[in-house]
């Protein structure tokens, strides 16, 4: 069927609905008005045609209508014009949000096989657990763990401020940084002069990166870490039945060339545990308008505290996107290290 | 104003015409305009279309609110169908016109002013929205 | 003014310039309903508040209208909300696109800074020029080019099959791939083997990458080539007045995860010219249909051969831009590199 | 058919309206249907305008041409104005209605089965457009 033919077609069940509408003045007649409204989007006919069907209609209908009546409908038809182009647009812009989305959904994927997977080399008296959620298709947070040469586990979490786009392009640059500085380990505090080396040289002025790196020796069970501007890591004493806040000075990756950042060390006693975590579990709002505070953070981790490390990581985020109403306002990383009995 | 509040339960295409019937008598007589009354009739008849396609029984409840001195059309579409397990996806912008549960949502939430939605797999859907006399 | 006054005052101007265009029924009314199509688009009147705005108007103007007529508009403004809806939509995706785009624009700058500099460390007798451009906003072209410890010219020329966002993610993973292999210099063809694990462990199965990779000596004048299924490179020789194919034989990078590549090597003579370039070149449609023939690029890179190297490189691109109409339907990488009398 | 082309010279605002004219009434001597005339009318008048506010000066020829079996109305614009210097910018969907040099060339686009403009800056735009009969 040729696209005039189709025309007619849509044209000639406009006017007949229409007249049976005007006949019965019934509601069901407006009720296929709707359904007809439906089918004709679907078909991509645009405003102005509908009201050009209208004229044809009316006029067919109406031989004796007053002519300055008549004469109205064009005045409708010009206005509706600029409505046609714009549903030509919104046609069309679709079309490109789709492909748009596709790239997206695809670039989302390869961002998920940046993440490494959880090392099979960690002694048995230790236990690794992470999840990590983007609040959007892409995510602008990131870890790395890996096991040393020298019986380290390494660990790095980064948040990326900035969302979407530019911060999974930016987070694929912490990947590749941290992979080539790791091959001859480092000190937590080196290695974040290095790596702020490499952000400020490579990453845009408006773009920064907090991050915090630790270390946690499998022989002595020191945990030493450094932070750059990060949400403080949470250190949990079996002994005192309490959380500490890993407090470290330093500035944000990429604000200046040179940048100096204090380490320090815990010593890991058995039941005790270490989170490393994004601001994203902070940006939660509860009842409508407050933010979650970090005390609130406090108590959610000690009351999954009990639970395996991978199990603790997830029930945590699990419950805060409860508490957010499904709707996570920022990615959400969770790093669980847990020294057992 | 004759009724404070209708009820129409759906189970035929017939009783969808019903509730847009009556949901745009009830906006008329409340004093909206005549483009008001034919948003109010196509969001009703909308949620009452997703009743019928997808929970085959349900109830549309269209009662006169007041709040805070504003006078509004309340909606109500109660079912005990099969729910709906993405919300968020359901919501999101029309990319379809046509076809698939909840399909005609995001338009409702276009044409009224408020617009809250529970559903439950397995438990049905439960969806409240408001237009405001203005 | 609150939203009710706005909506009066533009129903009435509706009615007002109506009534004109019915009394006079003359053009220039509806040249001013034209105008009037675009404020109110600008203003987010949807479609089925225009008809509202229409019924209001014939009520007032014509009393005595047949009331059928007026009845048929119910039946119109029906058919109109679902184009109501589609507006509505469409004002909210534009929103969405705006800043889907300025999220690109960011990302697009950003892959901008990966992109090094010319070297400066080039002896007096070697020219290099580079010309590199996207067809849309984000690019899949790259190049690295970088002169190492022990005086040898490296350039890299890769081209990631497939296109936007995906593709720029993948080009930021070669970037620091070739950045963290070249510390410590590699041939060619080894150099090859290790980004092809790189990309093969690291890239999406269904992205694939084409490199070429080459040294040029500063003191024998031998460029060493290996090509991971890339377009050839060409090779002028001044004496035989004659462009050769450089050819080497090695699969795309990340189909396998061992592959294999071929290394090739040509004396360069004095004023000989070789040209790294990516197939952005030959994507060109000429005369309607056909695409351009990897012939008609060689005239036309010996149209240009006797500008100084940069020149050459922009030369050829925009020779080939106006040869596409001004729309590009793929990156274009251009690397020149010649060898002075 | 009376005249098989006409030339506007488009310098006031009035021109715009006496182009649009002389558009519809060929455009409905031809055959083309109501919204057609409207479109073709609007096309024209974004073309002039843009000559108007931009150019200060110029003409509008409408024609009818014959290709292939097929009738078609055939709109050319050209001036000396300032001329385009990012035609792919201009071109681009219009997240835009109003304002700016060449605001509306991406609705002609839309309203019309071919465009095809030509810019060079400091000497002029020519813009050919043509809506073939169906
Ligand atoms: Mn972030
Ligand atoms: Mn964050
Ligand atoms: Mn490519
Ligand atoms: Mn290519």
């Amino acid at each position: 069927m040729d696209k005039q033919t189709k025309e007619k077609k849509v044209s000639d069940r406009y006017a007949q609905m229409l007249h049976q509408y005007i006949q019965h003045g019934s509601e069901d007649a407006l009720y296929n008005a709707q359904q007809l409204s439906k089918s004709m989007i679907d078909k991509g006919v645009s405003p102005e045609e509908i009201v050009g069907f209208h004229i044809e209609s009316i006029k067919k209908d109406f031989l004796n209508i007053q002519p300055e009546v008549l004469q109205s409908f064009d005045f409708l038809l010009e206005i509706m014009i600029g409505y046609g182009i714009q549903y030509r647009e919104h046609v069309s812009l679709r079309e490109k949000q789709i492909q748009l989305q596709s790239e997206i959904e695809i670039a989302a994927k390869m961002q998920q096989t940046l993440l490494p997977p959880i090392p099979s080399s960690i002694p048995s008296d230790l236990e690794l657990g992470i999840c990590s959620v983007a609040a959007k298709r892409m995510s602008g947070d990131y870890y790395h763990v890996f096991v040393d040469n020298s019986g380290y586990l390494c660990l790095a979490v980064a948040d990326i401020i900035g969302k979407g786009i530019p911060a999974a392009l930016c987070m694929s640059l912490i990947k590749y940084a941290i992979e080539s500085l790791v091959d001859h380990p480092l000190d937590p505090h080196t290695l974040l002069s290095s790596i702020n080396r490499v952000v400020e040289k490579n990453i845009d002025i408006n773009m920064f990166v907090t991050m915090v790196y630790g270390t946690y020796c499998f022989s002595d069970h020191v945990f030493r870490y450094a932070s750059a501007g990060h949400e403080p890591s949470l250190y949990y004493s079996a002994q005192d039945d309490q959380f500490y806040d890993l407090e470290a000075k330093g500035p944000v990756l990429g604000l200046t060339h040179e940048a100096t950042y204090q380490e320090q060390s815990i010593e890991v006693q058995p039941n005790d545990i270490i989170i490393l975590f994004t601001d994203g579990l902070t940006e939660i709002r509860v009842e409508e308008e407050r933010f979650i505070e970090r005390d609130e953070i406090k108590e959610l981790f000690n009351e999954y505290k009990h639970l395996p490390a991978q199990e603790m990581a997830d029930s945590i985020h699990k419950q805060l996107l409860k508490l957010s109403d499904f709707e996570l306002q920022d990615d959400q990383t969770i790093v669980v290290i847990k020294r057992s009995a | 104003m004759s009724d404070q509040s209708s009820c129409v339960e759906v189970e035929a295409e017939l009783d969808i015409v019903a509730a847009r019937q009556s949901g745009r008598t009830m906006a008329k007589e409340m004093g909206f305009g005549e483009v008001d009354q034919a948003r109010i009739a196509t969001a009703i008849s909308e949620l009452a279309r997703n009743i019928y396609l997808y929970a085959k029984k349900g109830v549309i409840i269209i009662s006169i609110i007041q709040e805070g001195g504003r006078i509004g059309l309340r909606i109500q579409a109660s079912d005990n169908g099969p729910g709906i397990s993405d919300l968020q996806q359901v919501l999101q912008d029309g990319f379809t016109t046509s076809g698939g549960l909840g399909a005609g949502l995001p338009g409702v939430k276009r044409l009224m002013d408020t617009f809250e939605i529970t559903s439950e797999v397995g438990n049905g859907t439960e969806i409240i929205s408001i237009k405001w006399l203005r």
